[in-house]
């Protein structure tokens, strides 16, 4: 597998492809450049495994530390809330995207479009269509993934990584908002 | 009426092919006036479907930034690009879906007019439609609300036929390059194409119930045996798979004939299996089409006969594997078999027996089903079960050959963790082989990417023998049509939103998780008394469960059209009695004309039937088309994950205060009515979300303050217990303080205060100017 | 005979629509037998089909790895992988072709309903089918040869009508997930919808000769006007596109009776134009789909109207640039516009000249026409020509912008040097540019790719203004149907292969480098007596030629179905007239019996008629229908490069001596043959080598040597001229040394030496037992 | 434009892609590792400027050093007679695609099946929907391309290459193969 084939096999996106980060630092100039980032925690992201913890704690302290509107998936707000996060939203994740593809909406805290969105924890095939829906039908915002899996339909994804570096990875992304 | 005459001697000439038919002769009975639509073209109910989609816009997420349909093509559509003919991305996208829909209202149809075809052929034109004897008069609701037409025999459904036929052609048309130009044009023929596909549905199934004497409406349709664990192995086993139930009514009607019926297991998988325990209760049901691979693999079988639809396109080479002969016997699925249908069944017996056939082309289902019983009777004895499925040693010896490539998960739908439990497995832990059988959906990818060559399927399933052995299930019969008594007793309640709502599970079997899960929500509504409906694949899928007592959900709910009752409605085309319930409470219950009375219908539906599908291993271009004729209902489906590959959703703007609007028919005034039901087609991330969803989605503009109530307090509820807080939308669902569900009040005060809360009417529901009674200040 | 009474009060009760219909009245003229296919289904013909498959075997080039037409998908097919639903990659690609086809049958189907109910509701059942007068016996040979009818009134057509969409319907069904499992079933329901298409097509051109009396078989049909160069710009145009003539019909009648004709210009694009002209040959065609946004961007039309079918999805978009009204009249393609069906004339026209409305949907072709000619006297004068087209300065301008990141190039179909086009125009030159409005498509993708914006399809277009004013050319009105007396003249010649071949010209125009390759190709085959016939397009673009002396090809050529003739038989359905007049030869030459007996006619003109299809610019799915009906027939198609995007080829085995036997009808031995004709669906790479191919795909078995001879002297020369050499196969196209042409007797008998050739003989040639005439050892 | 990016912006391939040649080397060693290669030229080499000459003048001079048999489709086989290069066969493109999906064929010269096949010059979709029968269907033959373009569908393609450089490596893996 290489770092920027798609984790499934067949979910070739076609011309247009997700720019890898390569680089912890780069996640975060991107989600400092942003004016308004999101994100959105998937189901399975309380399931998901990293470390000694679960990839919904790591999407917990970045939201805390970027000062980032969430939206929860699915029942995935009960985890937040186990965490002391009280997302802004609960939505399904097709209907956070369709809000996300129009310029006029206010965001998820009424402060205004969001520019960046971020996932993380969804089904892989779900979070390619949805990203996809974004990436045809909302040329405002731009995507970023945080799973340790390619997906080609984001504007940026990580690279396949193994469980090591990507809680490498997350846990940079995480102290460089910290400075 | 019609009769005909082959040959004629008149002054006139001699004449061929004398054919008299008359539309109907006019009865005392059904005088209802014909309304605006009978037999609707394209762009008859445009104006219904674009205000739909005003409120529900499609949200497109494309499978593929490229158009490949033509060889202009492929063209890239990405952004605002446009391809070689000048199309867009959202028109090519709803393009796709038009496609999908037109392809599986042809599949509905095709199967329909096999059905009639057959049964005019055996019964003649005059062979009446009786779906439910006196309990139900309104024997065909969808065909009368689209046609304009009550058909009275079997004959009278080939008029439908043909403009149904006429339909789909021109649908399928209007995908051909350069032809529809605009994606909501686009979904209007997607809409077209789901009603299409209702009235298919409907022919199809009110042809075989009248003719097979199937349960006719009943509530106690017999319960029948489902699972791999039912099948009496010590017998020849004959397994049909498909969706036309001619040849298994032939096999069983030929092993009665000829006092074989307690000699042979009559196995089905997909709905051949559940039209077939219509016809006869002692069949027994494998399961959905998922179960296929697994059950060819089981080497159970002695015989494969196949007629149509959703049957594995590699089902011949698996069924060699196992030197399992197969039967062909639809010119849908020719598979490639020699065409033995002018032979002497004899001579095709002798070959399969003697393994020169590996399988045969039989198109006529009456020798099929001889041939299928002489061959299993002569086969069964002799050969010996294949051992397909490894031992417990080769589990352990071919997951050692596992490399952790991971190639196997990265094909597998539900990217499931093989690797991880192929390297249990070699250390003979199978716990996670055993939880893997469960979320599988029998698709074999995994083993077609596994480059070590393990047939990691037949691994999983070899570990699961112990649950394969305890998959013995029971399952209501499909009981056909919902009696007009019924529709009497509940119309009033539903109306009112006192019975909370009317869920139907439907489709296909590509589960995110496993079946599992869909016996879990039919139960957890079924328990809450809303109505809870199953068909196809899903209503075996809804059997696969037992409590604590031993019992299935069909033994702990009763099978009747009622709060808290469990209906297996019946297979594929079964379907349309779902839709046509709902279409008889507006014309039983609220006295609304019927007759090409589409719009109004609709709007009734819309407003005031607290319906909701639920499709939640929607696969196939059937369920694409099953869905669309919901939504031209106005009925709002919801699907699971796998469902956002349909490309598109249909989704409202709860935030959009303007787009919740309606006519007060009753002034012709405009008035809010908050965000019901909130979306027409959303795919759900999990069982929770999915349960969430379908209970706020039974609400209506329509909804009493008591039924509203009652809704209310199911949807707090359940999104307490699964989000684990109070919904944020209780302010745009609650009209007046009566609303509230007594035991909430205070939180939801509270909710409502701080959200600038005020009280609004409730107003007789309607989108449709025409529906006003008195019209002042109409725009 | 059919009559209909709406209500009639009888003893028995009220009668509503009693319809009585009689197959027909035999009469003397036709006592033929009826064969053993009427009416035939999807597997009726199926034996044929694989016996065409075994010696043409589809060679699939995926257009892409996966399929995604579930959401069980999408799945990855590559090599032997199989999908979820267990499908392989050959049978997934000839699903795509069956899909692709059955789209194109359905679009000609749908189009023929349109016309035969337009029809009967003007005209009554009774309206008789004339196609050609006397000089047109067998009106309708294919309908004959399929459905084994024979239709004498526009009201016969309807149980065509009704058969077809049973068929079509059946057709899409089986693209179904989990229907057909073999590739080449679905190679046989491809041809099958092939031929379904063809019937369809004959029904809609009989239809529309019949009633709006087109040239009836008429080999002198007037030579009426095309290119834009033609158009006379100080009068106000309208602009039909599309290929269903209704809408431009009543548009020349409403100017007709109005006194509006020499006032107005009525200009056209695609089969619309084509057939407009066969109904006035006043109108003016412009050109085929590749003129579409070249001429709406010259701001010469002031009014489009659009029906169905080959239309730029973004009509309506370039029409409002040029603030050019546009009027939709086709439930098929509404194009997202309101529908004022509803409203009157006056009121629409108000509407669309106050630019208060970009566009109409009005679904009645007479008001529709009423408002184009309304709005366009209005707006014509009013409305400034537009300029989009940059003048030279701009052309420099723009050019000058680019910064040769070649992604225009990187999205061409035809990969052409748009960048170094516009480096030279910045500086300006613009001899690349003119270059390249001939090679250009028109699709515009270049544009849509451009990061600059720089519009460079109206970039190419402005450097070619002198082109385009010099686009005055003239095209003979389609024809319509060959006559009986010109197959009785010819039928001998081409069966004995004295007349080395028929060509066809048909379909789209996505060429590889612009349509002038295509009226060579029909010169240098006329220059050689072949007969010549061209449809659709492809007939557009073999007129758009001139000689030295200002001939073009229809001028040239006579329009006679002889040697040497250059025929336009009209638009897209006009089509089936080619295979109708392969099958005459059958039927009227050689008096086999047509009705209801496709194989053994297919089998005639496969083993006796030296026809070859050429669809150089074969696009759409129509032309996946149109080639896949000549396959059935044994008639090989050849397609440009861009048609090997169709997914795959049907290619001999010219090496495999064993492919090539037949049956000696005479003696019922296998006779060795040779490779003739050697493909049937094959890409040509360029003109030349289609040329070289069209020629050989002409040679029959049935050649006598005097005809063999002809045929491999325009091989062998063409072979010569472009390839530089001789054919290497010759040896396997001689079968006696009478075969040789003269001229080239040395050289050839010094390749047949070297090659170890000898003589063989020449059988009475069939693939078919059946029709072996003394029946002795055969297989 | 990557330079493993296809050369149609539309021609993606699917999971399956072409190893891109970096080096003339390697190209070389593919060559030189097959028993029994063959050479497809098509028609726009005779029209395909490089450098001072065409693209089929660097053909042949490959055909003739590595003693390669070679296919000339369309009408270039008379651009090859007029270079002293008679070609083993005169076949269309996807006719000789077909025979080499054929594992019993015996190749142009009779002398078994072909393990490698060579194509330059031909349109660039034609070439996708040749490589495409041959990458699905032809599993024991390789293939290779020389045109300065990405291919997706071949066993191994040049990279999108600027004029010089394609001239560099035809130069070079014409002299490699003297050696």
């Amino acid at each position: 597998m290489g770092s920027t084939d798609p984790w499934m096999i067949a979910e070739v996106a076609g011309p247009r492809r997700a720019s890898v980060i390569t680089k912890a630092e780069v996640a975060d100039a991107i989600i400092r450049r942003a004016r308004h980032p999101l994100l959105i925690v998937g189901s399975l992201s309380a399931e998901i495994e990293v470390d000694d913890r679960k990839l919904i704690d790591y999407l917990v302290l970045l939201a805390q530390k970027g000062g980032i509107p969430v939206v929860a998936t699915a029942q995935v707000g009960k985890d937040l809330l186990e965490r002391d996060l009280t997302p802004d939203r609960q939505m399904a994740a097709v209907d956070i995207a369709q809000r996300l593809a129009d310029p006029l909406w206010k965001g998820v805290d009424g402060k205004g479009p969001h520019d960046l969105a971020m996932f993380a924890g969804l089904p892989y095939y779900l979070t390619q269509t949805v990203l996809s829906g974004l990436k045809h039908f909302a040329p405002a915002v731009k995507t970023m993934t945080l799973d340790n899996v390619y997906h080609p339909q984001a504007s940026w994804s990580l690279s396949n990584l193994s469980l090591r570096d990507w809680v490498t990875t997350l846990r940079s992304i995480i102290e460089n908002l910290e400075e | 009426m019609h009769f005909a005459i082959k040959e004629l001697n008149t002054s006139l000439g001699k004449i061929r092919d004398l054919d008299i038919s008359i539309g109907r002769i006019e009865e005392e009975g059904w005088t209802d006036p014909v309304g605006p639509t009978p037999f609707p073209s394209l762009a008859s109910l445009r104006n219904w479907d674009l205000t739909l989609l005003q409120r529900y816009r499609p949200f497109y997420m494309p499978f593929c930034d490229l158009c490949c349909l033509c060889t202009y093509g492929k063209c890239d559509l990405t952004g605002d690009k446009r391809g070689a003919c000048g199309i867009d991305m959202p028109a090519q996208q709803s393009r796709m879906v038009l496609l999908a829909s037109s392809i599986g209202a042809a599949t509905h149809l095709s199967h329909a007019r096999e059905l009639v075809d057959r049964i005019l052929e055996r019964n003649g034109h005059q062979k009446p439609i009786d779906v439910g004897g006196h309990n139900v008069e309104v024997e065909a609701p969808i065909i009368r609300l689209v046609c304009g037409i009550r058909p009275r025999t079997i004959g009278d459904l080939e008029e439908v036929l043909e403009y149904l036929e006429t339909e789909v052609t021109q649908l399928l048309a209007a995908t051909h390059t350069g032809m529809e130009a605009n994606n909501l044009d686009f979904e209007s023929k997607v809409l077209h194409a789901g009603m299409i596909d209702q009235v298919a549905m409907e022919v199809a199934d009110i042809a075989q119930v009248s003719a097979f004497g199937f349960p006719r409406a009943d509530p106690e349709a017999p319960l029948v045996q489902l699972g791999m664990g039912t099948v009496d192995q010590k017998k020849p086993v004959i397994l049909v798979v498909g969706h036309n139930v001619l040849p298994s009514i032939d096999i069983i009607d030929y092993l009665e004939h000829n006092g074989l019926s307690s000699d042979v297991e009559v196995t089905g998988i997909c709905c051949t299996a559940t039209d077939m325990t219509r016809y006869s209760p002692s069949a027994k049901i494998i399961g959905p089409i998922s179960w296929q691979l697994r059950y060819l693999r089981s080497g159970i079988p002695d015989v494969v006969v196949m007629d149509e639809q959703c049957i594995r396109a590699d089902t011949l080479l698996e069924a060699q594997k196992m030197r399992t002969p197969v039967i062909a016997t639809s010119p849908k699925n020719c598979a490639g078999l020699p065409d033995r249908s002018g032979d002497g069944a004899e001579e095709i017996v002798a070959d399969l027996v003697a393994g020169k056939a590996s399988g045969a082309l039989i198109l006529d289902s009456v020798k099929a089903a001889q041939v299928a019983v002489q061959t299993v009777l002569e086969v069964a004895p002799e050969r010996s079960h294949f051992k397909v499925l490894p031992s417990t040693d080769m589990i352990t010896e071919k997951a050692g050959e596992c490399t952790q490539c991971k190639l196997c998960r990265r094909s597998c739908p539900n990217d499931l963790a093989i690797p991880d439990a192929m390297k249990a497995a070699a250390k003979g832990k199978f716990s996670l082989l055993n939880e893997m059988y469960d979320e599988c959906v029998g698709c074999g990818r995994c083993e077609h990417a596994c480059p070590q060559g393990i047939p990691i399927h037949s691994v999983i399933c070899a570990a699961a023998q112990k649950q394969i052995k305890e998959e013995t299930f029971t399952v209501r019969a499909g009981r056909g049509a919902i009696q007009d008594v019924e529709i009497r007793q509940v119309g009033g309640p539903i109306v009112l939103g006192e019975i909370p709502g009317v869920v139907a599970f439907v489709g296909c079997a590509n589960y995110p998780k496993g079946g599992r899960e869909v016996a879990e929500m039919c139960m957890e509504f079924a328990h809450r008394r809303y109505i809870v409906v199953t068909s196809g694949c899903a209503a075996m899928s809804a059997a696969m469960y037992r409590d604590d007592e031993g019992h299935t959900p069909y033994e702990m709910y009763p099978g009747s059209f009622e709060a808290g009752g469990l209906l297996n409605v019946g297979s594929c085309v079964s379907n349309a009695h779902i839709a046509g319930a709902a279409v008889k409470i507006a014309s039983i219950f609220a006295r609304r004309n019927l007759r090409a009375n589409y719009e109004e219908i609709a709007d009734y539906v819309y407003n005031r039937v607290g319906a909701v599908g639920v499709a939640w291993g929607a696969m196939s271009q059937k369920a694409a088309a099953i869905a669309s004729g919901f939504w031209r209902l106005g009925i709002p489906v919801v699907v699971g994950p796998h469902g956002s590959k349909y490309r598109r959703m249909l989704l409202g703007r709860a935030d959009k205060k303007e787009d919740w609007s309606v006519f007060d028919a009753r002034s012709g005034e405009r008035v809010y009515v908050g965000p019901v039901p909130e979306h027409l087609f959303v795919a759900a991330e999990t069982k929770e979300e999915a349960a969430v969803m379908v209970a706020k989605l039974c609400m209506r503009p329509n909804d009493t303050s008591k039924g509203r109530a009652i809704k209310l307090n199911h949807y707090i509820d359940l999104h307490k217990r699964y989000m684990g807080t109070l919904p944020s939308d209780i302010p745009l669902l609650v009209r007046t303080v009566a609303d509230i569900p007594l035991t909430m009040k205070s939180d939801v005060l509270n909710i409502l205060r701080e959200s600038g809360w005020s009280e609004h009417s409730i107003p007789d529901p309607t989108l449709l100017s025409s529906q006003i009674r008195e019209k002042k200040g109409v725009r």
